[in-house]
């Protein structure tokens, strides 16, 4: 096993990584912008290396930087995490020209599938099914050309692309062009590469994604679907194992279908194949992720296997510790990413300093995070703060155990959307599993009312309290000034509320 | 003592005494004795009559006050009853010019209405774009945009007011 | 299923039960003494009803105030929880004729496997294999008789006993005097009940018990066994699932044997079979607790059941949801029961106030805890505080993953035997399997060098830069007081810090 | 500044200068830079030439500092060189009278020992119940007990002294 491995990501999933490296005896590697000095990730590493300004660019996404990092410190392996450098080909065949160990798939796989059009064309020589579109990036004339032939409504995707980034639906002819020219220069933005290509669109579809895991010995298997249709923006915000609508013999197929694409792509290592479902349910390939994904948790408790110690174990050369037919899947699992966010202001991002965190723990409940009381959420990078998983028997009790924990779950100082779960959870249209890329938006468009009439009442008496325990410290009469001191985390309690405990310390002898 | 308390823009009138073991509260004239107990920081536990309830505080960055109980938030101003805040508080909400300001530091991708437009409720006005997402700003009222105060690329800080709206 | 269910008791179990409750939508009820007003257990409940002093027999073990809090809260059920009232038949009786349901087995059967010598007579003739010893407790002369019959070292319980109180190991004539006497005082005074009877000593046995499931329709299965061999005076330390000599046929022999101990007692709900197991894997039966097990989560990792929804499910009368042949084990779990006790200074308590709580998570790990920063742990009750389970694919990767949360865990203010699981969970013979009932006192013995000859300097450079950067914001030169201000949580951060963060905010840009 | 600081018993000579980025620091003798961030209240985060330590800051209920690293846990006296405890702190160990005290309020159930009695280190004087479990106090020391005082069925408070071994 690797002596030492250098972490190229921050947040929940560099503190994921590092947790894997402590349990197998490894020395973790983190890496770190000016703003994350006290990221959790620098406080949970064994070492960790400065390299650069918050910018990502400059930092994150700077490959000659992490390589010196990785030089100083003497790793052996790098893992790149999600997001970033992960699925970044030039990044993987730099580690390897250094002698340095890439933890995931060869160069080779990555840019077979990181160009989606490339990966169709491979794909479809392996007899994997596809929505009908254009196999590469085309210029506008032949677009709209492909266009009229599929039918409208259409997408288009950027062709580097990612996570929503450069995706545009076109419902008719006259919308082409402008969509056409913002998805390109979007494109180029988020991915330095304009390539646009076009696809049927699909109404509702789900989306069911297969985790595959292979070897460099050649070998690849299949560990379920995660069900990931309950998105925003076409931005995944709940993802859960198994999916409603796969039985034992979808999932068979899908499996063997995802097995042949990554044994296509000569695939190692930890990697996903996305699926398009339609009503019938039937699946077409939309892409392939070459890296750990986000909601792998949710694999991880249906399987009851480490992902991450995998992943360390094949990119050692060793082969794969089990065979297809040992994967036994039980029980159901929901992931939910939990971002600073505000839900009450159109989900708009809210960094800051977290005043006060109460998180939840206890049966069926695992909680990957990357932030504590006291720290400051950057702006500069992804709002996600942790992921919240729950499992359970079957799907209902992952359901239950998920809304028990979210309402233990307390973040103060910032906004983040546990209240949207809440309601994605107890939705009924949800809990009897008929969800598509749709659900969200259509469920964000129903009034919210979570009300209980007594509550505010409540809510007016403790603000009464609070305020009465600690005005009798300063002069009676005056109130709490709620505009000041804001920014600052709320004084001490003080004599009011010391008063209070002497009280209670007499009361209890 | 007594305070009047705006919770999510409803007044309540609450006075409150700390007697021997209870608290005595009276809230819009209903009386209720209440075994008041702070557990940890910003952290109140409240038994009425068996009932109990855990009310967490938070005051954001932008200075608000929230009471969380259980998993509901709510906006709250405790005033002085002499104050005339009181009454700004409840109004404000759809009367006068409105400002739309920058909840957070982030760069104006694209402004979607010139100064003089009529704008409905729930309109997008501009669009900002930060920690790696796009939003949209949209109008709080039906108005008229009064004033824009930013331009697009130009990069704003928290709390800077981007438009008026009349 | 029930609208409202009564906790009588406090703690992490009480928490666990109230989860349990809340996700299933049923309204919890908690009760307390006023040294627990500010118990985790009382925050968490949805009502909660003070029933007296400190002392236990003057609220949680007293049936008349909590019965009268079930009445004033209208709780149609009660759950014991562990301790306490929760093996008390004459309890259950009492709820009964409340109409209230007690959440375990019948008192019937609690009688019957209550007093350990009519246990066993009822299990002889059930065909279930026992270590020779008297059926029943015993006058001296008797005993002396019988000791030398079975030959010595003989071992003398309390009929009543449990938790090791009343047990007394005599490996000569000479001590069975005095060692009755003191048998029989403390069984006096922890029961009510002085009954002492006598077994043959089996010399380092392991401690092995079969988790069974009855419901009222006379149904009972088994959910696996723990192996619970590593105590401290015959208190469970840590616990796991499942054992590491057990395989299939000895656990389904084991499993069937409990389960017709459970039907010999018309037994229903939870309820755990102990075994003594000798070098040979033999297996004696050595008693039977009627209640649900401080280590319950173990199995309910590697059956991926909940076993307090299944306690609820059946006390409402229903059938178990599943047959012997759909339990599926998988993994391996381990529990450490974290107490307030100081390993450095003889496992002594050590209540008091805790002014830091860092709580581990992550993969493979469940909390259920008890305690949270800022609260006082009281002097009155048993020292448990939390239970960290882990969850592996194997035995090993369960111990890797513990002993990375361990390391994460941080309780200040008071002691905690963190340090004793880091000791068990790295020692050779415990990561072998090597363990009986003497392991811990054998490995206690052992010199404790847990040392890295360069951290005493960085933790002297850790106390001159805390000293160094408060001192800076009162007379420069002075140092910290570490006498004084030790009752009270640690001053504030000071201007020495304020000024360094705003250095290194500056830094940052 | 400089600080004389027990650890564990042993003194070190520190040395501490916060610089513009980083702390340069000197422990008997020895150069480091170190670059140092309280991450948040009473936790330490230390870099030194890339290797990552946390240190925790302890008050006991004793009093005593601890700085707990990773799993190891230390006691520390941070002296001001001027004074006098830190040798006694270092010697104090095993010379002289050593006081038996009880850790937290309990019951004493038996005294094992009689005034003037050889006592050996690590033999039992005294069983004290607490919290429900029955704990022998061992001698710290090969000595002689100079005083019991306490007795068998008297409860005692936390810091009571029980006996004197010398």
């Amino acid at each position: 096993m690797f002596k030492r491995i250098l972490i190229a990501n921050r947040g929940e999933i560099a503190v994921r990584i590092i947790r894997a490296c402590r349990e197998l005896g490894i020395e973790s590697v983190a890496v770190f912008s000016d703003v994350d000095r006290k990221a959790l990730h620098v406080r949970k590493a064994d070492y960790a290396y400065h390299i650069g300004p918050a910018t990502a660019s400059e930092s994150y996404l700077n490959i000659d930087k992490i390589l010196e990092a990785a030089r100083r410190s003497g790793a052996e392996a790098i893992h790149p995490g999600y997001g970033f450098l992960s699925e970044n080909a030039n990044f993987a065949r730099a580690c390897r020209d250094a002698g340095i160990k890439f933890i995931g798939p060869s160069p080779e796989s990555m840019e077979m599938m990181g160009s989606k059009t490339r990966a169709r064309q491979n794909m479809k020589r392996a007899g994997v099914p596809f929505v009908p579109g254009s196999e590469r990036g085309l210029e506008l004339d032949d677009m709209e050309r492909l266009a009229e032939q599929v039918g409208y409504p259409v997408m288009l995707k950027a062709a580097a692309g990612g996570g929503g980034k450069g995706m545009r639906l076109v419902s008719s002819p006259a919308e082409l062009h402008s969509a056409y020219e913002n998805a390109r220069s979007e494109a180029q933005r988020s991915f330095g590469d304009n390539e646009v290509y076009i696809e049927k669109f699909i109404a509702n579809p789900r989306h069911v994604e297969m985790q595959i895991f292979g070897d460099e010995q050649g070998n690849v298997v299949y560990l379920g679907e995660r069900e990931c249709s309950v998105q925003r923006r076409h931005q995944k915000v709940l993802e859960e194992s198994p999916s409603p609508i796969v039985d034992e013999d979808m999932r068979r197929r899908m499996g063997e279908i995802a097995v042949r694409v990554g044994k296509a792509a000569g695939y190692y290592n930890a990697g996903t194949v996305e699926f398009l479902v339609d009503r019938e349910r039937n699946f077409y390939f939309l892409e392939m992720n070459t890296r750990l994904q986000v909601e792998h948790p949710v694999t991880e408790f249906v399987t009851g296997l480490d992902l991450v110690h995998l992943q360390f174990h094949v990119a050692t050369g060793q082969p794969l510790p089990f065979k297809q037919e040992d994967i036994q899947l039980r029980g159901h699992a929901i992931e939910c990413r939990i971002y600073a966010e505000d839900p009450d202001n159109n989900y708009f991002p809210s960094p800051g300093k977290i005043t006060r965190l109460i998180s939840p723990s206890g049966p069926g409940i695992r909680r990957d995070s990357g932030m504590y009381e006291g720290w400051s959420v950057p702006i500069e990078y992804d709002p996600l703060l942790a992921k919240l998983v729950g499992y359970g028997e079957d799907r209902e009790q992952a359901i239950n155990r998920l809304l028990r924990a979210l309402y233990e779950y307390f973040v103060g100082g910032i906004k983040t959307n546990t209240s949207l779960f809440r309601r994605i959870l107890k939705d009924p249209d949800f809990r009897a599993g008929n969800i598509d890329t749709g659900f969200l938006d259509r469920l964000l468009t129903k009034p919210n009312n979570e009300t209980d009439p007594r509550r505010p009442i409540i809510a007016a008496m403790g603000a009464a309290i609070f305020a009465s325990a600690e005005a009798q410290a300063t002069l009676p009469g005056t109130t709490v000034a709620v505009s000041t001191n804001g920014k600052a985390a709320p004084p001490p309690p003080i004599s009011g509320w010391k008063r209070m405990a002497r009280e209670e310390a007499v009361r209890e002898r | 003592m007594t305070y009047d308390i705006v919770v999510d823009g409803k007044i309540h009138h609450v006075e409150v005494t700390r007697g021997e073991k209870l608290w005595s509260c009276r809230v819009d004239g209903q009386e209720m004795e209440v075994d008041a107990a702070l557990t940890a920081r910003d952290v109140l536990s409240l038994l009425i009559g068996g009932k109990a309830y855990e009310i967490k505080r938070e005051r954001s960055l932008q200075g608000e006050l929230h009471m969380v109980i259980g998993s509901a938030r709510y906006a709250v101003e405790v005033q002085d009853p002499r104050s005339l805040r009181t009454r700004r508080a409840v109004a404000g909400a759809d009367s006068g010019p409105q400002k739309i300001k920058a909840a957070m530091p982030g760069k104006i991708v694209r402004i979607l209405v010139a100064e003089g437009n009529e704008v409905s409720n729930g309109q997008g006005l501009i669009v900002m774009e930060a920690m790696k997402m796009q939003n949209e700003m949209k109008s709080p009222k039906d108005g008229k945009v009064h004033k824009i105060l930013t331009a697009e690329g130009s990069t704003v800080n928290a709390g800077d007011t981007l438009a008026i709206i009349e």
